[in-house]
Formats: structure tokens, C-alpha cells, sequence
């Protein structure tokens, strides 16, 4: 078994409403050293071992884990980074 | 028997599980034998306050529970009343106090989730819900989170169900601080004969498990502190929270009625408190049938769990259900289309007995009705509270009152500001308040009217409690909670047909409180009787302290009244210039526990309005005949606030103004911001004042005409003279502005 | 002319696009998810609701139902295809239609009536002027409409964009008029050639004078009345 | 001015009801090597360098990025992990 995990981010350029509440609301509560706070989302896949594993992840992201339209993605294996789309 | 537990290793646990001493031995008396791990589990969730009602039992005898329209009284998962052509309502109120007050989002959705389950057991399409909420003042961050959190998590699970919220209630006082209250209702719809009982029978049959997987959820509390003791290795602390699924439910809904509708099921009942335990033994209990059932066929979202745990896990969407063997392929295709997984756990015995075995070995064997229906009831003891007395001598009188107009005019505008009466608006904007099409009248006026498709009739529906006139004196106080939900819902044109309520109270073992508990279930009860309005459905919620000291006595009302024809409802708003306002009711000083009294002096102190059942019952009776006549054009209750704050609201509402002079002879102040009960502003069209005043005097209510609407302004003679932008400046904004600039809540940024 | 209505999990509004299109007049059934044939259906409603919970993304899911493949052919051929809400944000996952939904600026839920602007586009699901206001409940938590800078030339220069949030009296704010954030107030979109078309507000929610108004009846009226030559 | 990683997820125990839906719908669309999936949040931070840098992050995860009743989470700063609450 392998486990991926995938980070998914708003594209440049697209607001990101709950990053951007998050912003004002910690400045409100005193923490004003806020420069920027972006809010994605934080998958953790665990998948049999197979052939074209890898591959499969991404088309996996592709497909419904983000929205290439507004999303990109970054999956990294155990440790290790090993692929972005 | 596997997971046996020693004779002195037991009534320690029994103490740590919340049993008292006396009703360890007579489980000990029951089995005849010293009770397994899983079987003390089980008696002692079936035998705490929550599930047995042990300390509340009595006193609910006193609610008048049967009527002509009475289809389901108390006793199943939701009672059940006629609304006519053939149509039934079933609905029920629930508390999901504690939950909330440790994750509010996920508190406020499962209690949501929980009460819907309870309408769909019964057959009936859920169609609404409301919600009456409590909490501290919103100047402290918790507080603040914890409404907002609430808030949210009511909309999220309704809202993704696709059930409206219609309506509800909110109060914000420092007595509910240490303890919020989150009480759920929801409503729904079926045609008479489809009505259908939580009910296990004939020998054979099977027991289908269908929803979600079950896992620890709920059970961290009681299962930590066991597993210390009596676990190979103690277990990591795990928070006993529930995530609701409002996907996984409405595929439940559509499910369940597709199963009963199609007549695949024997019965039906869903899981809340107390889980698998709960419903497959109050199922048993009903149809006098046994049990067995092997917690290995159960699908368990987590490794490694013991047959208890799998027993009172309360994992929330899950129904249990009951099938012939003949019937189990239709009906687990049923839930295969709706993409459930539904599993066979077990089967109907003829011994009476509920079994729970692990595979081949036995852990719990024990006659099934013990559970539900052999607990304790107790009679506590009672006394009156000793602050009553010290509340009660406070004169109002003894404090200085405005006269002036323009502080009246101030005076106005901050009571109108006052969290507890300002628009509630920022609540329901966050509740579809209208998917399924029925929604007549929205939230904002004073009861919502929901239709019943297909028929000219539909209901209005409330939910009221003023807990500060309760802990001025809860006789009075719950008798006003019943006289405010029926007042609201008559305003709306709805005759009232039954009740539900939820009683929130402290700890009931404190004579003190157990008294306010009594007083105030007899307030109910005498109120209902004079209405002539049954209690089918409720729930007691006990043990709500605020540091240490009980919260308000808060016997929330949840009414349904129907209205036998949709098109003669009225909305609290003001409607055309030159319509005619009428005060039904007369005005008395009783600024005692009123909402003048805490704005403007700080002081929550004084004897509550007195509450006059027949004159409140005639004032009732004459305005829906009134309404049913066609004559008014809008009307709406003296509530918090009193006649100033009515006349405002229609005014803001309406978006027009009024011209009034009111004629008692009482001192402004009196006039304008007494909470007297029975009172109402309507209007009618100026060429059928004459009809209505005819008909009020042969009804011989008091009355009086009081004004004209018109204008941009709310002037009433003597007293005070404001713009309308004014006051919709103070009432509107309120809630939105307490919880702005504040931390929005965690929840919030969560996806989805 | 016949209305088809999908139903996917979790969808919890085509009841009330059935009850609407009845109430008209129309002539409409449901249509399963896990179908694959449209054959007897002249135009298809994606309703709203949540499909699948919308935990993922609103209609990330539903995009992948049998039912859709179907759906894409059949607006290919110039069927006539309407997205209310949920609809909508299925329609953009689908790539039927272009741009995504963010969460609501707030973050809140809002479910309210508000006043839109009907534009003037090439949409044929529109029956009334450009220039009427119109005020139809919203209901969403993720209507915060965004898409690329040149495609919202495109759409514009296209008469694509269908409807905007606006004020009461038809303009818009100068800070914008959109409750929940939405791009240039978008509130519904159409494809290059009309027959596609993407709404958040629930037109089928104001159709019956008795509950709350009718300046939903024209969204569904208008290609009946279009096929029936009228 | 400092970057911070943070991966918020529920707590062990706790149903996710997200990832529990995107796992059935990965096996519906014929990723059958699917075990689980967990859906969390993914938060970067830009915050101006200043003392107690750490001890700050961590605090605003606890008031706000993360609801502790029911998540854990994870702080890295650039690439090595310095935290966790
Ligand atoms: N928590 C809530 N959820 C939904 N609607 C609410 C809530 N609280 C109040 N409302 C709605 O706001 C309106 C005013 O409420 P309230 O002041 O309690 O009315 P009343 O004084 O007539 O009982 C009602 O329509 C009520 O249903
Ligand atoms: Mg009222």
C-alpha cells in the first residue's frame, strides 16, 4: 500500500474567500504580522500498490480531487515530492 | 458468558456509568447474576436520565396528551396529529444542549440530523424545522462562537438535506452562559394511513442495519474512564464528538419512505441516544419480541471495536429496521438504488430476550423490555426556590420612568437594538427557508405558514419560551410559552392543534430546580387543557448548569396549528395606507421581567405578566374569527418590548408608517413597553372597521381602535414620534454587528 | 415538449422544478442519474440541492454520473439544457459551461430574494426584455461566480452573460450588487449558442402567485414557447 | 518574512464524511485501489518575521485555523517540521 498526500491551491489570480476572512480575522485578534493566509485543501490518499500508481493519482486529481478550472495540485509520495500539475 | 465482569469489579463500573447503587442490584435482580461488560453498558444508557426519563416521568403525566386529532400521542419516535383530508403532520422536539456546547457546528447539525430521523421513522416526509437557541451575551468571544457555530451548523445539515428551516427563536442572557441550549423541532407530512410505529415482531425476522458505518463517536466519554480501568491498554482519549453526513441522511429519507411506501418493512426505527441499544430494545419492547443480534455482521468504520462499543455507539445515520426473509432482496435493493448499505445484524427471537453475541460467543443476554420499560422512576423531592421570593417583592414601580418624548423616542430605538428582540434576520438568511415549495409565510413574522400541497389547508407553526418570566415564576412563565407559540400562530391565522415541547431545566436531584421543573410542567399542562390543545411529543433535558447554578427554567413550546384555508393567512407587516390599527387586549403595568427593565435599568427582577388563560383563549378565539372572516389585513403579538416594539416591527416590515394614539391611562412608559399578555396589533382595511369592532364586542374582548397606517414615521401621541428609517437602523443591523469584526468561526473556512 | 429532470443523490429541488413545470403547464418527468437515454425528453433541468453532499466540490461528483454523458450529447445536438444552482455549478464541472464557483464572499449561506438584471444575450431559456428586473431567492453557499479574464471578454462579447445581481431599481453598486462576491455580479451564464444555460438563483421557487411570485414562470415557459414556434 | 505550512485534519475517531465520499466516488469511477481518503485543510501562512514567530502560529491555529475539539494539525516552517498541536 502507498499513501499520497495531495495539496490543492487556488490558481494565482483567484481570490480565495476563506483565506482572505482568515487574513482579517487574525489581524483583527491581534496578530497583525499577517502578511497573507491562502486556505486549500489537504488530501491523504492511501491506495494498493499497483502499476501505474502514480499516474492514477493524477488523473484522480485531475478528474474530481481539484478544479483545474480555479485549482492546481501538488501530490507528494511519503516524503518525497514527486509530481505537479 | 464472554466479557464477564467480577462481582466486585462490577458495581464500580455501575457507579463510573452513572448508575446509583440501588439500580446496579436490581439489574443484579433481573438477570439473576452479576451483568457482563456489554449488559451493564447497555442498562446503563437505557437507564440514564437522558433515555428513561426516570425523574421526569411523573410530572409528564400531567400533560393532557389525547384529542380528537390526535393520530400518535407521546410514546414513539414523534407524535402524530390529523390536519385534515386526509393528511397527517407528525412532529417532535429535541434537545441537543451538551453536544453543542463542545463543537457547536457539529452539535447543532447532528441534533438536526437526529430529529429529522425521528419524523421519517414515522413515515412522514420531513417537511420544516425551527430551532430555539439560548445563550449567553454576545459581548464574550464564546459565546459569540458558539452562536455563530450553531447558527451555521442548522444551515449546513438543512439545508444540504433540503428540509426548510422555517422559524424559531433566540435569547441572549448571561444565565445560559456555562450552558447553551440548541433544541431542534422538525415537521413532516404524510397521508394518514401511512402512519408507521418503531415496532419489532414476528419470530424470524430480520434486523437490517441501514446508513452509515458504526464507529466510537459518542462514546468517548464513558468508554474512556471504563477503558482505564479494565482495559488490556488504556485507549487514547478520544473526543466523543459527532460529524454529522447530511448526504448520507437524505439518502436515508428517500430510502425509508421508498421502503415503507413499497411495504418491504415490519418496522422502523432510527438510532440516536444510547445507538443500536436504544432502538433495536425499544423495538423489541413495543412488539414483545426478543432479540439477537451479533455485532460482527456490523460494519465498523474502525478497527478493533468491542461488542459494547458497537451497542452504544451513537454514529449518527443509521436507521434499524425490520424485514420478513421473503421481503429482504426488494428492500436492500431499495437501499442499494439509493446508495446505502443496509446488512442483516441479527434476528427476531420468541424468547423475549435481547442477545448480543460476538461472532458464536454470547455478551449480553437479558429480557429485552427491562431495558426500556424496568427503569427507575423517582419521585424528587421539591422545594421552592428561595430567590423567588427576593425576585418577586421587586416593584418596578420604584424606578424612575422616561416621560419626555424624545428619550421615549431613545428608549424605543435601544429596546428595538436589544439582541433579544432585534430582526432575526442574520439567523434565517443562513436556512433555506423555502425548498419543497410550501413555505407561505417566512420567517420575520410571527409564525411561518407551510401549505399542505395539494389541499387549501396548510399550518403555522412557533416555538416560544420566555425563560426570564419562567424564572420569575414558572408556573406563569411555561403558561406564557404555550399562550405566546398559540398567540403566534393565531396571528398568522392558524388554529392551534397540538404541542411538543422541550423542557431544558438544571440538575432535577436539587430540590430547587426540580421544583421549577414541576411548576412549570403544570403551567404547561393547564394551559394546554384550557386550550384544549394535547402535548403528542417532547423531551426533558436535565442537568444544564451554568457554573454551577441552573440555567433560566426554559419549557421551550413548539406548536402546530392548521388553517383550513392557505389563502385568509396574515403576516405581521403593515399593509396600505389608511387601513385601520386596532389593539385587541388591554394594557395593564407590568414592566416586571420585561425587556424595558433590562435594556434600560439592568434589572431582571419583578413578578412576569400575569397570564389570564379564558381572556388570552377569548382574544384568540376572536381573532381567528376575525382572520377566517377576512377582515384583517395584519396582525401581530405584544411580545418582548410591548405595544412600541409590535407597532415597530409591523411598521419595519410593512415599510410604512402609523399614526396611533393608545388610550389607557397608564404612565408612558407602562404604555408603551408593558409586557402584558394577550395583546394584539392588527389592521384591517378603513370600510371593514366596522365588521371587526362588531365582531369583537360580540366576542366581548377588549379593544380599541388605535390608528391609521401611513407615513414614514411611527408617531404615537404624547409619547413619541420616530422615522421609520430610524428604527429599522436599530433593529436590523444588531445581530449582524455583534458578530462582525469578530473571529468568524473555524468552521467557516472548512470547504464545502 | 417534454421537461426532463435529473435526480442525483442528494439533489433536493426537482421536486420543486417538477411541481413548477406542472403548475405551468409542462409537461415533465424525472430522469435517474444512473440512466443513459434522454430519448423523449426536449429539454433537460439540472436542479438544484446538494449532489452527493457537495463535500468535494459543488458537483464535482454529479459531473460523473451516467446520465451526464448523455446530457452533453444531448446539448451538442442544440437541446436545450438549464442548470439552476447546483445545476449550474454541475454545468461548470461538466465544462459545459465555462468558470467555477467560489465560497460566498462571508462564507455565509444566503438564502434571499434578491432583484436581477435580465441582459441582453443570445440565451433561449430567457422570456422577458432585457432590462427587466426580476426578483428571484437565491440559495447557496457557493455562488461566488470567477472566471478567467478572457473568457469573461468572451462571454461578454458573446451575450453570454444571462443575468445579474443588480439593486432594486436595475443598477448595480458601484462596489457591486452580488450578495455572495460573484465576478462583475454574474449570475447566470449561457454557451455560445443559448441553449445551455447556468443559473444560481431558483427561478422554479416564484412561479406560483400563491407562494411568493411568478418572476420565475418565464425561465420555464419561454422554450416551450420557443419549440412551439409561438 | 517567514512561510509556514499547515495541515489540518480531524482528529483520529472522527468520521469524514468528505473523504468518505470522495473514496466511494474514486471506486465508482474505477479507482478500485482506493483504501481511504481523508479530506483536511491545507493553510499557507506569510507572516513578517518578529519574535515568538512559532509560538504565535501555533496560537492561531489553536484560536482559529483549526477547531482543536476536533482537529489535529501540523506546522512546517519552509521545508523541516518545527511543530505540532
Ligand atoms: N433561531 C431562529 N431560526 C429561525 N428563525 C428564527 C430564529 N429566531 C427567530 N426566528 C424568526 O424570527 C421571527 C421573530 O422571532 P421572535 O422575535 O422570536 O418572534 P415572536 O416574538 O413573535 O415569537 C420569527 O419569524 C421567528 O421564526
Ligand atoms: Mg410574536
Amino acid at each position: 500500500m502507498a499513501r499520497y498526500e495531495i495539496f490543492v491551491t487556488y490558481k494565482k489570480g483567484i481570490f480565495d474567500p476563506p483565506g482572505a476572512t482568515a487574513a482579517r480575522a487574525l489581524d483583527s485578534l491581534g496578530y497583525t504580522e499577517i502578511e497573507s493566509v491562502k486556505i486549500g485543501k489537504y488530501i491523504r490518499l492511501e491506495v494498493a500498490d499497483g502499476p501505474d500508481e502514480i499516474t492514477r493519482v493524477r488523473e484522480m486529481c485531475d478528474k474530481l480531487l481539484a478544479n483545474p478550472v480555479i485549482e492546481d495540485y501538488r501530490i507528494v509520495e511519503a516524503e518525497g515530492a514527486v509530481s505537479a500539475g | 458468558m464472554r466479557d464477564d465482569l467480577s462481582p466486585e469489579l462490577a458495581p464500580t463500573l455501575a457507579v463510573e456509568l452513572g448508575l446509583k447503587p440501588a439500580e446496579f442490584d436490581k439489574i443484579v435482580e433481573i438477570l439473576g447474576r452479576t451483568p457482563s461488560l456489554t449488559e451493564l453498558y447497555m442498562y446503563s444508557l437505557m437507564w440514564s436520565e437522558h433515555c428513561s426519563y426516570k425523574h421526569s416521568k411523573k410530572a409528564l403525566r400531567m400533560f393532557p396528551t389525547t384529542g380528537e386529532y390526535v393520530l400518535q400521542g407521546p410514546g414513539e419516535n414523534a407524535g402524530v396529529i390529523s390536519v385534515g383530508d386526509g393528511w397527517a403532520v407528525a412532529f417532535k422536539m429535541e434537545s441537543h444542549n451538551h453536544p453543542s456546547a463542545i463543537e457547536p457546528y457539529q452539535g447543532a447539525a447532528t441534533g438536526v440530523g437526529g430529529i429529522i430521523r425521528d419524523i421519517f421513522t414515522m413515515g412522514a416526509r420531513p417537511m420544516a424545522s425551527l430551532n430555539s437557541l439560548r445563550f449567553g451575551t454576545l459581548d464574550n468571544p464564546r459565546q459569540r462562537y458558539l452562536f455563530e457555530g450553531a447558527v451555521a451548523g442548522i444551515g449546513g445539515y438543512g439545508n444540504c438535506l433540503g428540509v426548510p428551516t422555517v422559524g424559531g427563536e433566540v435569547y441572549f442572557d448571561a444565565a445560559y452562559e456555562g450552558n447553551c441550549l440548541i433544541n431542534a423541532m422538525a415537521i413532516g407530512i404524510m397521508r394518514e394511513e401511512n402512519l408507521t410505529s418503531a415496532v419489532a415482531s414476528g419470530t424470524g425476522n430480520l434486523v437490517l442495519l441501514i446508513g452509515s458505518t458504526t464507529g466510537r463517536d459518542g462514546i468517548g466519554g464513558a468508554s474512556t474512564l471504563a477503558s482505564q480501568e479494565f482495559d488490556e491498554k488504556a485507549e487514547d482519549k478520544r473526543p466523543s464528538v459527532q460529524v454529522g453526513d447530511p448526504f448520507e441522511e437524505k439518502l436515508l429519507i428517500e430510502a425509508c419512505l421508498e421502503l415503507l411506501e413499497g411495504g418491504l418493512l415490519v418496522g422502523l426505527g432510527d438510532l440516536g441516544a444510547a445507538g443500536l441499544t436504544s432502538s433495536a430494545s425499544e423495538m423489541a419492547s413495543r412488539g414483545g419480541v426478543g432479540l439477537d443480534i451479533d455485532v460482527t455482521k456490523i460494519p465498523a468504520r474502525e478497527d478493533a471495536m468491542k461488542p459494547f462499543e458497537f451497542m452504544v455507539s451513537e454514529s449518527q445515520e443509521r436507521m434499524l429496521a425490520v424485514v420478513t426473509p421473503e421481503r429482504l432482496d426488494e428492500a436492500q435493493a431499495v437501499c442499494t438504488k439509493w446508495g446505502l448499505r443496509s446488512t442483516v445484524i441479527g434476528r427476531v427471537t420468541g424468547t423475549g430476550r435481547f442477545v448480543v453475541r460476538e461472532g458464536d460467543e454470547i455478551v449480553a443476554d437479558m429480557p429485552a423490555d427491562t431495558l426500556a420499560s424496568d427503569a427507575p422512576v423517582y419521585d424528587p423531592a421539591m422545594t421552592r426556590p428561595a430567590y423567588l421570593d427576593e425576585v418577586q417583592s421587586f416593584d418596578p414601580a420604584t424606578l424612575p420612568r422616561e416621560t419626555d418624548p424624545a428619550d421615549l423616542a431613545r428608549v424605543l430605538t435601544r429596546v428595538l437594538a436589544s439582541p433579544n428582540v432585534c430582526s432575526r434576520a442574520w439567523i434565517y438568511r443562513q436556512y433555506d427557508q423555502q425548498v419543497m415549495l410550501n413555505t407561505l409565510v417566512l420567517p420575520g413574522s410571527d409564525a411561518a405558514v407551510l401549505r399542505i400541497a395539494g389541499t387549501a389547508r396548510a399550518i403555522a407553526v412557533s416555538s416560544d419560551c420566555n425563560g426570564r418570566y419562567c424564572y420569575l415564576d414558572p408556573y406563569v412563565g411555561a403558561q406564557i410559552a404555550f399562550a405566546e407559540a398559540a398567540r403566534n400562530v393565531a396571528c398568522a391565522g392558524g388554529r392551534p392543534a397540538a404541542i411538543t415541547d422541550c423542557l431544558n431545566f438544571g440538575n432535577p436531584e436539587k430540590p430547587e430546580v426540580f421544583w421549577t421543573f414541576h411548576e412549570s410542567v403544570r403551567g404547561m399542562s393547564d394551559a394546554c387543557k384550557a386550550f384544549g390543545v394535547p402535548v403528542i411529543s417532547g423531551n426533558v433535558s436535565f442537568y444544564n448548569e451554568s457554573f454551577g447554578s441552573p440555567i433560566y427554567p426554559t419549557p421551550t413550546v413548539g406548536l402546530v396549528g392548521v388553517l383550513e384555508d392557505a389563502s385568509k393567512r396574515v403576516t405581521m407587516a403593515f399593509r396600505d395606507a389608511g387601513d385601520v390599527v386596532v389593539l385587541l387586549g388591554e394594557t395593564a403595568d407590568e414592566m416586571g421581567g420585561s425587556e424595558y427593565l433590562s435594556v434600560v435599568h439592568g434589572v431582571i427582577a419583578g413578578a412576569p405578566p400575569a397570564l389570564v388563560i379564558e381572556e388570552e383563549l377569548a382574544i384568540h378565539r376572536a381573532l381567528l374569527d376575525a382572520i377566517e372572516a377576512g377582515l384583517v389585513k395584519s396582525a401581530h403579538d405584544c411580545s418582548e418590548g410591548g405595544v412600541a416594539v409590535a407597532l415597530a416591527e409591523c411598521a419595519i416590515a410593512g415599510r410604512i408608517g402609523a399614526f396611533v394614539a393608545l388610550d389607557d391611562d397608564l404612565d408612558a412608559v407602562a404604555s408603551l413597553f408593558s409586557e402584558t399578555q394577550g395583546r394584539i396589533v392588527l389592521t384591517c382595511a378603513d370600510e371593514d372597521a366596522e365588521a371587526l369592532t362588531d365582531l369583537f364586542f360580540s366576542h366581548e374582548v377588549p379593544f380599541s381602535v388605535i390608528g391609521e397606517v401611513g407615513g414614514e414615521r411611527l408617531a404615537i401621541e404624547d409619547k413619541l414620534d420616530v422615522t421609520l428609517s430610524a428604527l429599522s437602523e436599530a433593529w436590523v443591523p444588531t445581530l449582524e454587528g455583534l458578530v462582525a469584526g469578530d473571529a468568524p468561526l473555524s468552521e467557516q473556512l472548512v470547504e464545502g | 415538449m417534454r421537461f426532463g429532470v435529473v435526480r442525483f443523490p442528494g439533489s433536493n429541488c426537482e421536486q420543486d422544478v417538477v411541481i413548477a413545470c406542472r403548475y405551468l403547464g409542462i409537461d415533465v418527468d424525472y430522469v435517474w442519474h444512473g440512466d443513459t437515454d434522454l430519448a423523449g425528453f426536449d429539454a433537460v433541468v439540472l436542479p438544484g440541492g446538494f449532489s452527493y453532499g457537495d463535500y468535494i466540490r459543488c458537483g464535482a461528483v454529479a459531473r460523473f454520473s451516467p446520465v451526464m454523458a448523455e446530457v452533453i450529447r444531448f446539448a451538442e445536438r442544440g437541446g436545450p439544457v438549464l442548470g439552476i444552482c447546483n445545476g449550474f455549478q454541475i454545468l461548470c464541472e461538466a465544462h459545459m459551461l465555462p468558470g467555477a464557483m467560489l465560497r460566498n464572499r462571508g462564507l455565509k449561506f444566503i438564502c434571499e430574494t434578491v432583484p436581477l438584471r435580465v441582459e441582453p444575450s443570445v440565451c433561449g431559456w430567457v422570456g422577458v426584455p432585457s432590462g427587466t428586473v426580476l426578483r428571484i431567492p437565491i440559495n447557496h453557499n457557493e455562488g461566488n461566480f470567477t472566471v478567467d479574464p478572457e473568457t469573461l471578454s468572451r462571454l461578454e462579447a458573446g451575450g453570454q452573460v444571462v443575468l445579474r445581481y443588480c439593486e432594486p431599481d436595475g443598477t448595480r453598486a458601484p462596489g457591486g450588487s452580488a450578495p455572495n462576491g460573484a465576478l462583475d455580479d454574474i449570475a447566470g451564464i449561457c454557451n455560445e449558442s443559448g441553449n445551455i444555460f447556468g443559473l444560481m438563483p431558483h427561478p422554479e421557487r416564484v412561479v406560483d402567485p400563491e407562494a411568493n411570485g411568478t418572476d420565475g414562470q418565464s425561465f420555464f415557459t419561454s422554450v416551450v414557447e420557443r419549440m412551439a414556434g409561438v
